[in-house]
């Protein structure tokens, strides 16, 4: 049965090739290919499902070997495959939202010439997910780890004549191989501590070695996590991603590759359980990210980018429980589902809305929307119940629990973590509600008539907005179920965290709160921030033209100026000293050689000076050598 | 003629004439120098006797001939094991019969054999009133634009003298490296000095230039030959003999019976120092060293230019065979005093020919600073006062010798209405014009340059291999940079001839006549042989390193 | 009279020489003062020819007389050409070809 | 006296050198034909040999010995290890790929001389490089291997001062000018690098008494050789000058982007990745194999100079305005890492490096031919002279993303798999500079992505809209190397089985082991 695993690589893999290499003849039928290529894999993920359910809960692991990679004496790279309840999560939650997505793409990218080699990428995308977190070892992993980022800068980057696109494109990338760079420490640190880097023996060995040590990779994984889950610092590239095609947003910029952080210290919990400071540093990032990301998510106006914002502080969340230990684990892996679900659903809503508007993102121009596209509107409608955590929907219930986690902490970082975390939920519920209320509510800013837009945006004129094709919506309503129920499912007696228990392991952490007191903190928080949002944009018209707002409101505009400090800092500071360093090779580096060959012309033309015609003159030179030779030959004689 | 001789012939004076015993001479040992001195002997009796019109096929043949015929008498000798172990001193001590005495022989007669086709060389210049003409002076002694010289060419005259004199300069050359007394190795000096100071005045263009050049060898090289015969003056009154053993032994102190006067002058080591020292600085003139070289870019650049590269090739090689005869025969015992000055010596020459070439805008020039820079990399061979030491520089010279010839035989192809286009600026684009005789040029440049594969590589790792092994490594990194200032100007010219745009108005190449076109074969040949396979050659100079004592 | 004394002699003539090939500029004289110097030598070679009681220094001054003629004729051949075509016979003024 | 294989395999490209060169001025596609031939030929006695060759075996193998020059005490000796195998194949696999590319570049513009023929010529060269390159991969005897890696600099010479881009931003008089001194300037450098080198061969001369690499490390592993500790020393930085010009290794890696800029893309493509390799493969195998303790004396400083090689080269790529130029900044970080890994003294850093070699030889052959076809349509060398690329010629702008992607070695690219092999090598025994280098990860990503965003994508700009895609035999160019690229980045095995024993052994000559695991230690 383990042999199926390799294939669920190699269906999108092969897509991914026969779409790229292809050309042209397979553009009439390429989005079909690679629709069917993910829902194949994602039937092999549901067979192999099976199977582990059929086994007992101790031994749900399996492992493929399938090559020895890199051997050179003791550094021993295997492409070898794990499967177990936490990658097996993964594994149907990316193809399956992945296939929904696929068949969403075909509805959405429908007028795109270049639409098979979108459907390409798409593959690309999912085989390096899939080995991502199928691998056995860090090192394959990591192939995996910077094969998504290659597709999500392909994808971001898809509409390349827009130089916005290639901008954000290569700024992902950029700040992601920032990441990487942590991710290949800490590979190169367990390499020197435990002489491997494959999860047994490093899990094996933790024991035996220095909590420094432990600490160390933790913080390198943490920052490779930072990267791939736009965690504060390296958070600044997700807001950018949005120039990519909305589906993009949705599965790799939403529901699966910016999770791969999470994963990635959920995966190396040993690590992390063996060294408190670094998951420490692990909660303070997922809670500062949390807030950080909510508070952007209330100022954009542009409609992806404020889900972006929510993107970042949800998984804030998870990195939070991740970052608690065992008694967090499960629920960032639950919430990381669950939010798959209903943000994957918004982003599709959102794409919907766009898709009716002419591709207007800008909320302002909004409005009304719940009578020209029903079907978004519910779909959308329930997500948005979701993710803010009402009672019963599965936001609710994974949420809750990573809040209550935080409480159960302890300690002075346990009650500020859960207090971040209540705010979180607040502000959650404030920025939903207010893209909600702005987007389906309110008068119709998007007629010409209202001067909203008389500035007619990209030229299209006045919008007709339409509800979108069944292809579209269809993955929509699917989504909206998951979201609902999902969390629900799960919690049913506690069936996840059994599920996951063998693998992450859990513990139940003491609250100094009762679970109930938090629920009620959290409702609480929810409901004040639905009612704030309502009285700024449900009772009062939105204005059109975005008001100059507070100083906090004009720096989140600006990602709370994190941007600013990178372009400042790194662009510009860069980019002097690139010139600067330009300027010393071709004048300092090059200058001395040429300058030494000058020189030597410089004696040559002096020392020619002598040769000046006069056979007198090379008489005097001849007798005052042979009186120096002389003079020379008597003195060697004398000393 | 060593003193016993003369001895004998005054104090017998009032015996019969009857009992003087006529001096023992080795006709055979000596026949290459014979050869070619008579032969030249037989080109003035052709000069006075054949009519014009044959002269110069005559004087051609008869100086090919004998220089041909020396070059198998000595490969006779050396197959008959005088360069080993039958090498001895022939001529009651005047000529020494060794090893390194015909090697050298051997290369200066093959270096004028090729010299010699490219003096006869015909074809370069365009027939002037239907005679064919070669590289020199119509009538030498006509005044320059005169009219008699006009009349001169009108009547098709050419200046055939220049092979007897050709074979003259080679005879002294033989007997040069061979001296094995102070006195031969003084006459040898000028009987090839002479003829050279002429055959620089004849050349048939630009002849006032040639007839400075003339000038200013003729005095400088007088001036220098004044100081060697002061040198051996004195080194005569050190050891009261001008006999290469005997000064050694008196150098070593080793004599068996010292009379009074000889006690007296040996104690006085001033007349050994500053006797070795101008007899040296002699011959440091001939080879060309800093700081006695200023003669030669004028006078390379002056000289008819067939007679600068055979000039160029052979007084090196006999001029650096004479000096290690006399370092290494005479001088050995006061090695301690000459080394350092000597390793002075080549410090300056390798880095003043090499820094001084960069600038220099005259092919020929540029080539004579070149040969400066060798011959400094020759003497850090000479230092290494050893059995390698000789051998290095014996193939050093070897390989040298042919690619100058060459070198300069390709110069005179390269033409345009003033004769010679020797300018480096007319030499741009030369590569896309010509691509063979560039080519050709390339490696000679190449060769000079010392990369691999070409002689010059096989002889300046040989030379650096001896001096290092000698102990002299700083100078071998002094060498090893000052060749590498030298390749800088070498590739100059080669860039200017490859990658540099022709002019329009630039130089035409002329096609030689076989002789010529052999000169450079040869050159090539020797350039790639020795560069490749070296081995035999390299055997052959090591079997010829034992001087004769 | 100590023969030394005549070997201070020669010495003194052979500078004499030397400063006026260094100082005249008429190649003649030049070379006239390189004759002088030769014959420095030749009073060398005899003086320690008589010193050490042997003949060679004498024979090889006659050599040195020889080769001097033979110098004379050559020189003198060249010189006399330059003069020909340039009317004057100064070193200094043959200096076309330098640097 | 079996066949001399590894003789023929350089004998094959300098006879055809001299074949190509005799074809007469009017037929150019023939000399262009027979060179393909000759390369194509030669690839196959190197897959011969690569056959031939047993990883478990000796340490040298189809050696061949004769006398050449008893004199110097030089032998004709010829002799394989592994990382010479892998290298003999990567210049006999890389060269019918540059004379493919670089078919139309030497097709004379105007008619010269009748005797002019530079087609002729261009190939002539390039097969006479590959020959010297081939010997001195090969050679085992000191001097042999001199000879060829100086004698290589003359075809060289001519290959990048005698052959440039068609067009020129400065028209054609600045372009040759630009290029002599371009090729002057490579030859001096190397030229001077080489005659230190030779000082120090005559002084291993003076010392050993012999050429022989096999015999020198023998006699100084049984203690018949002594060397004073001054000598080796002096020894080693003459030889290791002479490599790290080749290499090149900051400070002395200026000659090479003017090189690269002005040559033609083929031309830069035989600099970069066959020529330079010699540099770096002679420090493996003669400065740690014959001065050891020199080379552990050195390491210090020579990290520091790969170090600053790595992040130097990326920054200044960074800061390029000439898409050659900045491919060829790229080369000299790259080239830092080599070094780095061969002086780290870990079998992972020296396997690493061994395979670094071949792999930036395959991906700057990517790159580099990529980009000449694109500056061969639009003649100019400028980024900011590209816009929009990928929109007029998709197949184009993809390969050459792959091959940017391999330059910033993406994993499931061959150059990762070698470039994490290094900095792991590095890291287990200098930590420090193992995070340092990594910082060379992220710098080339941005000079590749810059490079990528600047010319492919972006509106279309006017000059190039009517660019067209590859051709079929561009194509065929590109093509095989990014299989090889993909190939090798999945697996990698065939390559690393030949590296590691010679790499095993000359961890063993240099009696250096790998730092043991931290877990280990502590047992």
């Amino acid at each position: 049965m383990e042999n199926l695993i390799a294939l669920l690589i190699a269906a999108p893999l092969l897509g991914a090739a026969v779409l790229l290499v292809g050309g042209r003849r397979l553009d009439a039928v390429g989005h079909w290919i690679g629709t069917l290529l993910s829902t194949a894999s994602f039937v092999i993920g549901a067979v192999l499902f099976v199977g582990l359910l059929g086994r007992s809960a101790d031994d749900r692991t399996l492992i493929q070997h399938l090559y020895t990679w890199i051997p050179v004496e003791s550094f021993q790279a295997d492409v070898t495959f794990r499967l177990d309840q936490l990658s097996m999560t993964f594994v149907l939650l990316i193809t399956g939202v992945g296939s929904l997505i696929h068949l969403y793409s075909v509805g959405y990218m429908e007028h795109d010439e270049r639409r098979r080699r979108f459907f390409g990428y798409l593959n690309l995308f999912l085989a390096a997910m899939l080995l991502l977190v199928l691998a056995d070892n860090y090192l394959l992993l990591y192939v995996g780890w910077e094969g998504v980022g290659l597709a999500s800068y392909l994808l971001i980057g898809f509409w390349q004549h827009k130089p916005s696109a290639a901008t954000a494109a290569k700024k992902a990338f950029l700040v992601n191989r920032v990441g990487d760079m942590g991710l290949s420490i800490a590979i190169m640190l367990m390499f020197t501590t435990f002489g491997s880097f494959a999860f047994g023996p490093v899990f094996g060995h933790v024991g035996g070695t220095s909590e420094g040590r432990l600490t160390a990779i933790g913080l390198m994984l943490l920052l490779a996590a930072c990267g791939k889950s736009a965690q504060v610092p390296l958070q600044s590239w997700l807001g950018d991603a949005m120039e990519g095609p909305t589906p993009v947003s949705a599965l790799i910029h939403a529901a699966t590759m910016v999770t791969a952080g999470v994963y990635l210290i959920v995966r190396s919990s040993a690590i992390f359980n063996a060294a408190p400071d670094a998951q420490l540093v692990v909660t303070v990032v997922g809670g500062v990210t949390l807030l950080f990301g909510a508070i952007v998510g209330c100022a954009k106006d542009d409609i992806k980018k404020a889900l972006a914002g929510s993107t970042m502080s949800q998984i804030g969340y998870m990195v939070l429980a991740a970052g608690l230990g065992p008694i967090g684990y499960v629920f960032a892996i639950m919430h990381l589902v669950t939010h798959g679900f209903f943000k994957a659903g918004l982003f599709l809503g959102a794409g919907s809305v766009m898709h009716g508007m002419n591709d207007e993102v800008d909320m302002r121009r909004y409005g009304g929307l719940r009578k020209y596209m029903p079907i978004t509107f519910i779909t959308f409608g329930l997500g948005y119940l979701a993710i803010i955590g009402f009672p019963g929907l599965s936001g609710f219930f994974s949420k809750d629990k990573i809040i209550e986690a935080a409480f159960a902490k302890g300690g002075t970082e346990g009650w500020i973590l859960g207090g971040a975390a209540l705010v979180g939920a607040a502000l959650t519920a404030f920025y939903m509600t207010r893209v909600m209320l702005m987007t389906f509510f309110g008068e119709e800013r998007w007629r010409t008539g209202s001067g909203a837009a008389a500035d007619g945006h990209d030229g299209h004129g006045e919008p007709h907005p339409h509800e979108s094709p069944g292809i579209m919506t269809i993955p929509m309503m699917v989504l909206a179920v998951g979201s609902v129920f999902a969390g629900f499912f799960f919690n049913l007696g506690d069936r996840f965290l059994h599920w996951l228990e063998p693998v992450t392991g859990h513990s139940e952490g003491h609250s100094p709160v009762s679970a109930l007191t938090v629920t009620g903190a959290t409702m609480v928080c929810l409901v004040v921030g639905v009612a704030v949002a309502w009285a700024q944009y449900g009772r009062k018209p939105v204005p059109a033209a975005a008001p100059r707002g507070s100083l906090l409101t004009r720096a989140a505009r600006r990602d709370l100026l994190q941007d600013d400090f990178n372009h400042v800092v790194l662009v510009r500071g860069g980019e002097h000293l690139t010139r600067s360093l330009v300027y010393v090779d071709h004048t300092l580096v090059d200058g001395v050689v040429n300058g030494t060959a000058a020189s030597f012309g410089g004696l040559s033309g002096r020392l020619r000076r002598l040769q000046n015609g006069f056979a007198r003159s090379y008489a005097v030179s001849m007798f005052g050598g042979a009186a120096l030779l002389v003079a020379a030959t008597l003195l060697m004689r004398a000393v | 003629m060593n003193a016993a001789a003369v001895h004998s012939l005054w104090t017998t004076a009032a015996d019969p004439i009857a009992k003087i015993d006529a001096p023992k001479i080795e006709y055979g040992q000596l026949s290459p120098i014979l050869i070619v001195v008579g032969a030249a002997l037989v080109g003035v009796l052709v000069e006075a006797f054949v009519p014009r019109k044959a002269r110069y096929h005559a004087q051609l043949f008869v100086s090919a001939v004998a220089l041909a015929a020396a070059f198998a008498a000595v490969i006779a000798l050396a197959a008959d094991g005088y360069g080993t172990t039958k090498a001895h001193i022939a001529a009651m001590g005047a000529v020494a019969v060794d090893g390194p005495a015909l090697f050298l022989q051997g290369t200066i007669l093959l270096a004028g054999l090729v010299g010699l086709f490219t003096f006869a060389e015909r074809r370069l210049d365009p027939e002037a009133h239907g005679n064919r003409v070669d590289s020199f002076a119509a009538q030498a002694a006509s005044v320059p634009g005169s009219d008699s010289e006009k009349a001169a060419v009108k009547a098709g005259f050419t200046t055939t003298e220049v092979f007897p004199l050709l074979l003259f300069a080679v005879g002294g050359m033989l007997v040069f490296p061979a001296a094995n007394d102070l006195l031969t190795l003084f006459v040898a000096l000028e009987v090839f000095s002479l003829p050279l100071y002429l055959l620089c005045a004849v050349a048939r263009r630009k002849r006032l230039l040639s007839q400075e050049a003339a000038v200013k060898y003729f005095l400088l090289g007088a001036f220098a030959s004044a100081f060697t015969l002061f040198g051996i003056a004195l080194l005569y009154g050190y050891a009261g003999s001008v006999s290469y053993a005997t000064i050694a032994q008196v150098v070593d102190g080793n004599v068996p019976n010292v009379d009074p006067a000889l006690a007296d002058t040996m104690g006085n080591d001033a007349l050994l120092l500053i006797g070795a020292a101008m007899v040296v600085m002699g011959l440091l003139f001939k080879v060309g060293a800093v700081p006695f070289h200023m003669w030669t870019p004028d006078v390379y650049q002056g000289a008819p230019t067939p007679v600068t590269g055979f000039m160029a090739a052979a007084t090196k090689v006999a001029a650096f065979g004479a000096l290690l005869r006399l370092l290494y025969v005479v001088l050995p015992g006061m090695r301690w005093d000459w080394r350092p000055v000597m390793w002075a010596v080549a410090i300056l020459t390798m880095l003043g020919g090499a820094i001084v070439a960069i600038t220099q805008t005259d092919i020929k020039r540029l080539l004579a600073y070149s040969s400066i820079a060798h011959a400094g990399f020759i003497l850090a061979g000479v230092i290494a006062t050893s059995k390698n030491g000789v051998s290095s520089v014996l193939f050093y010279l070897a390989a040298y010798s042919f690619v100058t010839i060459g070198a300069f035989a390709v110069v005179t192809l390269v033409r345009d209405a003033g004769g010679e286009a020797t300018h480096l600026s007319k030499w741009a684009g030369l590569g896309r014009r010509s691509p063979l005789v560039a080519a050709v040029f390339a490696v000679f440049l190449l060769a000079f340059a010392g990369i691999p594969l070409t002689s010059g590589f096989a002889g300046k790792f040989a030379v650096f291999k001896a001096a290092a092994q000698g102990g002299a490594a700083p100078l071998v990194v002094i060498g090893v940079i000052s060749s590498a200032i030298a390749a800088f100007f070498y590739i100059r010219v080669i860039v200017l001839m490859f990658f540099s745009e022709p002019r329009p108005e630039g130089p035409t190449v002329a096609v030689p006549s076989p002789l010529t076109t052999t000169a450079i074969a040869f050159g090539v040949v020797v350039t790639v042989v020795l560069g490749v396979a070296p081995q035999y050659f390299l055997d052959l100079a090591n079997q010829a390193s034992v001087f004769v004592r | 009279m100590n023969p030394v004394n005549y070997l201070y002699l020669a010495a003194l003539l052979f500078t004499i020489g030397a400063t006026g090939v260094l100082i005249r500029r008429n190649a003649i004289v030049v070379f006239m003062c390189i004759e002088l110097m030769l014959n420095a030598c030749n009073l060398a070679f005899v003086v320690f020819s008589r010193m050490h009681g042997n003949l060679d220094g004498q024979i090889i001054a006659f050599f040195t007389m020889v080769v001097a003629a033979a110098e004379v004729v050559v020189g003198l051949a060249i010189i006399v050409s330059l003069f020909r075509s340039r009317h004057s016979a100064s070193v200094d003024d043959a200096s076309l070809m330098k640097l | 006296m079996s066949f001399p294989l590894l003789t023929a395999t350089a004998a094959l490209p300098a006879v055809g050198a001299v074949a190509t060169a005799a074809v007469p001025a009017a037929r150019r596609t023939a000399a262009k034909w027979l060179a393909l031939l000759v390369s194509l030929g030669t690839l196959a006695l190197a897959a011969v040999v690569l056959v031939r060759f047993d990883p478990g075996g000796a340490r040298y193998q189809l050696t061949e010995s004769h006398a050449w020059i008893a004199a110097f005490g030089v032998r004709y000796e010829l002799g394989v290890d592994g990382i010479a195998v892998a290298l003999v194949a990567l210049t006999a696999l890389l060269i019918p790929f540059i004379v493919l590319a670089g078919w139309h570049d030497a097709d004379p513009l105007e008619t010269g001389s009748r005797r002019w023929r530079p087609t002729q010529g261009f190939f002539a060269l390039i097969l006479a490089v590959e020959a010297m390159v081939i010997v001195s991969f090969e050679a085992t005897d000191v001097f042999l291997f001199y000879i060829f890696f100086e004698a290589m600099l003359i075809p060289m010479y001519f290959l990048i001062g005698g052959f440039g881009d068609r067009a020129h931003e400065h028209g054609e008089e600045a372009a040759s000018t630009q290029r002599s001194y371009a090729a002057v300037k490579f030859l001096l450098y190397n030229l001077v690098g080489g005659l230190i080198m030779l000082a120090a061969v005559i002084g291993l001369y003076v010392v050993a008494g012999n050429f022989s690499l096999t015999e020198i490390v023998q006699a100084r592993a049984n203690g018949t050789l002594h060397m004073a500790t001054s000598t080796e020393r002096w020894l080693f930085l003459g030889f290791f000058f002479a490599f790290a010009v080749k290499a090149p290794l900051w400070p002395l890696h200026t000659w090479l982007p003017n090189a690269m800029g002005e040559a033609t893309a083929p031309v830069a493509v035989l600099i970069t990745a066959v020529v330079d390799k010699v540099g770096t493969f002679a420090m493996l195998r003669f400065c740690l194999q014959l001065f050891p303790d020199a080379s552990k004396w050195a390491t210090p400083v020579i990290l520091v100079l790969a170090l600053i090689s790595i992040v130097y080269g990326a920054l200044l790529a960074v800061g390029q305005r000439d898409i050659k130029r900045l491919v060829a900044y790229a080369s000299i970080s790259h080239f830092g890492f080599i070094v780095l890994g061969i002086f780290a003294m870990t079998s992972q850093g020296q396997s690493g490096a061994t395979l670094y070699m071949v792999n930036h030889g395959i991906s700057t052959a990517a790159l580099m031919l990529v980009a000449g076809f694109l500056i061969s349509r639009r003649g100019s060398r400028l980024i900011a002279d590209y816009g929009g690329v990928q929109k007029v010629a998709p197949v184009l702008a993809g390969t050459f993303l792959i091959g940017g992607l391999a330059t910033l070695s993406l994993p499931g690219l061959a150059p990762f798999v070698s470039e994490f092999l290094v900095l792991v090598g590095t890291f287990t025994r200098y930590p420090a500079a193992g995070v340092v280098a990594t910082l060379g990860i992220v710098l080339a990503a941005l000079y590749t992505l810059v490079l990528y965003q600047r010319t492919m994508t972006g509106p279309v700009r006017p000059e190039v809209s009517a660019m067209p895609d590859l051709r079929a035999r561009e194509l065929l160019v590109v093509a095989p190397l990014v299989v090889l690229l993909i190939f090798l980045g999945v697996y990698p095995k065939p390559v690393t089985d030949i590296v590691n024993p010679a790499v095993r052994q000359t961890m063993s000559d240099t009696h250096q082991t790998d730092p043991k695991p931290e877990v280990e230690a502590a047992k």
